[in-house]
């Protein structure tokens, strides 16, 4: 069995032993393998090229976009998401506009442990997938799987693109796989994580364990859910979704982030605008509640959504 | 007449550092005894989330806020448990913090070391590191503007916290306004793993100083007296218009970053060198040392500590836990421009 | 005459008039009045209450977080809305988090001079007003008129929350009114610009101006439009724009902001999801297109919405 | 013997700094005639956007490229044309850029000083300050993973830059990395209309140097000798093992922040200063005086940049501006992934 985080890892060693253009950089990344351990045992395998970072996001993501025009191909681990914002702005108008510019690709693929644990509190929890795909000139990956966190993570490394990896720290531990995949769903492609026929929930990264948790529960019921994992979210496959819904008739976007904008947002403004005739009811949406993400886990049940409040949604839905 | 003045100083000097020294060791004493208590509720799964302790790190994080006054700001970091306490943090907002009682300052938002009362002078910090420090210098601005004199901003940050961009411009800031801001910089060695030649080149951070037209301080910090002393000197300064003053203190983390941690990617060397030596305990030989105490009365420090930390614990665990139906799920102040109905439950 | 711009500096020197706590920071708003001029004379006028800054966006802000702990009301001027990305993280995580954290109100107003201008350039130009409405705890106006640059600045520094004040640098010269207003529509409410009944195009800032223009010219053909302006997009007045929808059946939105997630998903995420029933055609939108904004006029012309192409959009939606 | 060797060297260091002074006053010539041009057309209305020139800053911008050689990386600022056009850059790129060619190294995208030709070791600026630091650092560190050895990357930033974030993480990230990078600050008294009093409070900023562990250098910037010879030591300390190095130049600027802006908020008593003198007439009086040019060689230099100059312009305007039907409107290498579609138009 090899966990969502192992597989991060075990991408990270292919990367480094397939390309020698490839590096990690990062704060306790070397050495110690990382906060997470995401990088365990690489400063060692390949003596270095996986090297301690100061604190200093701005600088490390400067650094890498430097690098890239060099032909690097750097990974680089913030320790958490949320410190990515204080690397913003080397993201969202350096990484981001490079090839635009002056038509030298940026082909760095930037990590954030991304999501909400119990305990975690507002500034260890961000989902921050929505503000980079607000940009343009960025890729942002949401793997929900082991497989993907594996492949994804390859196809990060390979894009000539900037590609914004959130992985979520929630399924680090939890999510377990057989074995790595030697095949991928190709990127940009939404994958059909459940077949279903009387509605189509559209979600990515932990809220599909949720989502297809829910589907389980209420296909005891006889209803049948088909579950979309979008996988990427910029691009954001459009046609599997629209092929769903056209299948399903009913819609329901949910994701961990905060609700105003967002993947929810944007999943019912395409199917809204696109496939308004494929729709029997209103689509509906459900995310995070509209405040910093709480530390107590008694908040943070109910801040996220759950299989729970997805079912109630679902409810509503299938009944409208 | 002139050597009867020094005299009678030096004994007056002497009892009042024996009055100082005797304070900052009680505070020190219940922060350590505090955290062991954390670690233990860590270790017992009765906490939720990180652990984050100072221990080692009392003498200094004490003598910030012992250098302090009613009035003035202060911005602790992750290791300053015994600064907090000083400053007049009670051990219920710890330990509230810490177990997400409702009844704590931050009501089970936000966690562990996430704690202030603003209010009170005592900033709640954010995680993203040197983000405090140009959140003291508005504050000092604000009572610049509003004619208040006399008071100072105390900002703690770690050796690892000096690479931050709002490190840099947030002293500059208060360099250029030349506020009474005092940033103490807690050079443990270590940023979580990394050693501090990963972290900045210059052969001493006090070498920064000059570069922002701020006075540098050094201070042993393992070293209590020294740093009553350095810091008093640096805050004393800052109130009386000498500017923004840098105070690097050199010292060793003694625990891990968080009680996840075992650190044992900590240089031995440096644990058997002067600087791996633990302030409590040296400052405890002082006090015999000098006669400034006995064993029994330490032993009913200790005791006393104990009991007042049990009793905050115990108080904690009966309060309720934040109740997700009563939260107010609102994060304006203005509470009609909240959207909290756009997010179904 | 009275242009967007000064309305501005009126309301600037209002405050500063009216409440001791308010003072103004930014990059070379003292004697030099400003990048754009909108603190002109201010320092004079006001001595040491109005204070040149040093290249220290992030310092600026957090700065002003502290004063406002302290009980001052600061307004930061950006030199452009561009460069809030380096203050980002004392906006999103210190100042949209700290009344939520610590119950102390953060009155603070963040003026942003945003959006396009003719040979601006990608770094210039940005309308940034998603990514702070995105975070909890931020209200994000975006006046369109000379009246509501000056009431609701005077009310963004009433307010005891955080504001994104985005005010277009397209407007600021351009935009005239006879006199300042005594009176202003309540913060959070949107304003029906130009009633109409055969569709509602929903936008904001300098984009009303193109859609007015837009509903002038299909007025010639008979067909009447209805334009709301948002004024502020964090709170967003769902009721209007549905109260619109209802009266219309027909909805386009229409921002400036680039195309993935935004306002326009917003909008069209809310009508969908709360008023389906009312729609009578597919909803549709209207963005800037998905690159960093261009430079050269030719380009930039075309990059973002103009009455020309809105109202290419405006007669598919007629005709759907 | 030693005597004569001593002589034949000095004579030999002559015609050296003869032929790099010529070659530089060249480069600044040309510089201050094409910016002269730009602001011709500027006030003509043939430029949409804002004009950033370099007037007083050429010897030092000249001395920055002519110290690096072919294979080094440089990444100029706003005031760097003389600089870039001693790197490299031809005249067209620049004229290109400001008037939106679509054959230029922008087609149109960016513009005026947001041009660079990244694979040929010319970095295109974003504007955010301090931004292109790190950036450089990056190429340096990828050199060293690529074995490549013997390079330098050379950074240009202003006096105001220095107060950010990026400026502080970058210049400590190459010191903790020992990377060949030189970075040279321009403090020409002002950042826009802000006066250095507003922006730092060390005496000089190249007190700054020792908190990184980095060299540090200061240099008269009205005067292209000691430029070139500064910068030429700096850059060669670096490409040797030196690490980073910091240069701080002092001078004014002698135009507005852009050509909107009269600089009517200049100190005069600094305009009358040494500071305040032209570097480009400094450099012409010494080459008279040093009898290394005539008055008409003088002349025909100048008359040769003019019809440079003309030439480019007038090549420029013949070309096709940018088309949005055929603009592409994709800002990802990876085509297959760009989201174009859904910005219906
Ligand atoms: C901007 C930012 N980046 C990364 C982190 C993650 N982080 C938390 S503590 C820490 C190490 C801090 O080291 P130091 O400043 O030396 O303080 P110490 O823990 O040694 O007391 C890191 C990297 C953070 N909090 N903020
Ligand atoms: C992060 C950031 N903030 C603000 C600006 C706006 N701005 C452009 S140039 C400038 C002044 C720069 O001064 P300095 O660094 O001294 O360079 P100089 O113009 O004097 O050459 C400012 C404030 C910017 N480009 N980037
Ligand atoms: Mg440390
Ligand atoms: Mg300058």
């Amino acid at each position: 069995m090899i966990t969502y985080l192992e597989a991060i890892r075990e991408a990270q060693a292919k990367a480094l032993a397939d390309d020698p253009r490839v590096y990690i950089y990062g704060q306790d990344v070397g050495q110690f393998g990382g906060a997470f351990k995401a990088t365990k045992g690489l400063a060692k395998e390949y003596p270095g090229r996986v090297l301690d970072a100061p604190i200093s996001e701005d600088a490390i993501i400067g650094s890498a976009i430097g690098a890239a025009i060099e032909g690097m191909r750097p990974i680089i681990e913030m320790q958490f998401a949320d410190f990515s914002t204080v690397g913003f702005n080397q993201i969202v108008n350096q990484a981001a506009t490079l090839h635009w510019r002056t038509q030298i690709p940026c082909p760095i693929t930037i990590r954030l442990p991304s999501g909400g644990t119990a305990g975690a509190g507002p500034f260890h929890s961000q989902s921050m997938e929505a503000l980079y795909a607000h940009y343009p000139g960025l890729v942002v990956m949401t793997p929900a799987t082991v497989e993907d966190a594996y492949s994804m993570l390859l196809e990060a490394v390979a894009i000539d693109d900037p590609v914004i990896f959130c992985e979520h720290k929630y399924l680090y531990y939890h999510l377990k796989a057989e074995k790595l995949p030697t095949e991928a769903v190709p990127t940009g492609k939404a994958r059909i994580a459940r077949q279903g026929r009387d509605a189509t929930i559209v979600t990515y990264s932990a809220m599909l364990h949720e989502s297809l948790a829910c589907a389980e529960e209420l296909a005891s019921e006889g209803w049948e859910i088909e579950v979309i994992d979008l996988r990427t979210i910029k691009p954001l496959d459009t046609d599997t979704v629209l092929a769903s819904v056209a299948r399903t008739g009913r819609l329901l976007a949910v994701g961990e982030a905060w609700p105003w904008g967002g993947v929810t947002a944007e999943v019912i403004a395409r199917v809204a605008t696109e496939g308004f005739a494929l729709l029997d009811a209103p689509p509906m949406r459900l995310n995070a509640k509209d405040t910093p993400v709480p530390f107590h886990p008694n908040l943070w049940g109910t801040h996220r959504p759950t299989a729970k409040t997805i079912a109630v949604a679902l409810r509503r839905l299938l009944s409208a | 007449m002139v050597q009867a003045t020094a005299v009678s100083t030096a004994s007056a000097d002497t009892s009042d550092l024996k009055a100082r020294f005797l304070t900052a060791f009680r505070w020190m004493l219940l922060a350590r005894v505090v955290e062991e208590k954390l670690a233990a509720l860590y270790r017992g799964g009765k906490i939720t989330g990180g652990v984050f302790l100072g221990k080692g790190q009392e003498a200094l994080s004490v003598a910030t806020a012992m250098a302090l006054r009613k009035g003035d700001v202060f911005a602790p970091l992750i290791r300053d448990q015994a600064g907090r306490l000083a400053f007049g943090e009670t051990l219920l907002d710890c330990t509230r913090t810490y177990m997400g009682s409702r009844l704590g300052p931050m009501r089970g938002r936000d966690g562990n070391v996430h704690r202030g009362r603003p209010k009170e002078g005592l900033m709640a910090m954010i995680s993203h590191l040197g983000a405090m420090l140009p959140v003291v210098a508005g504050t000092l601005l604000a009572r610049r503007f509003r004619g208040v004199e006399g008071t100072v901003g105390a900002v703690n940050l770690g050796d690892g916290a000096t690479s931050t961009g709002a490190f840099h411009e947030g002293l500059n800031l208060a360099a250029v306004e030349k506020l009474p801001l005092v940033l103490v910089v807690a050079n443990n060695q270590y940023a979580y793993s990394t050693p501090t030649s990963r972290q900045f080149a210059c052969e001493d951070l006090v070498d920064k100083a000059v570069g922002y037209g701020v006075a540098g301080h050094s201070v042993d910090g393992t070293n209590l007296e020294a740093c009553l002393d350095v810091l008093d000197r640096a805050v004393t300064a800052a109130r009386t218009g000498g500017g923004p003053q840098l105070v690097i203190a050199s010292l060793l983390r003694l625990v891990g970053h968080g009680e996840h941690d075992d650190a044992g990617y900590v240089d031995p060397a440096l644990r058997k060198s002067p600087l791996g030596a633990d302030c409590l305990e040296l400052a405890e030989q002082r006090l015999l040392h000098e006669n400034w105490t006995t064993s029994s009365a330490l032993h009913e420090m200790q005791q006393d500590a104990q009991r007042q930390v049990e009793e905050a614990v115990a108080t904690t665990l009966r309060e309720p836990l934040p109740d997700p139906d009563t939260e107010d799920w609102c994060p304006l102040a203005t509470r009609h421009l909240c959207e909290g109905g756009y997010s179904p439950t």
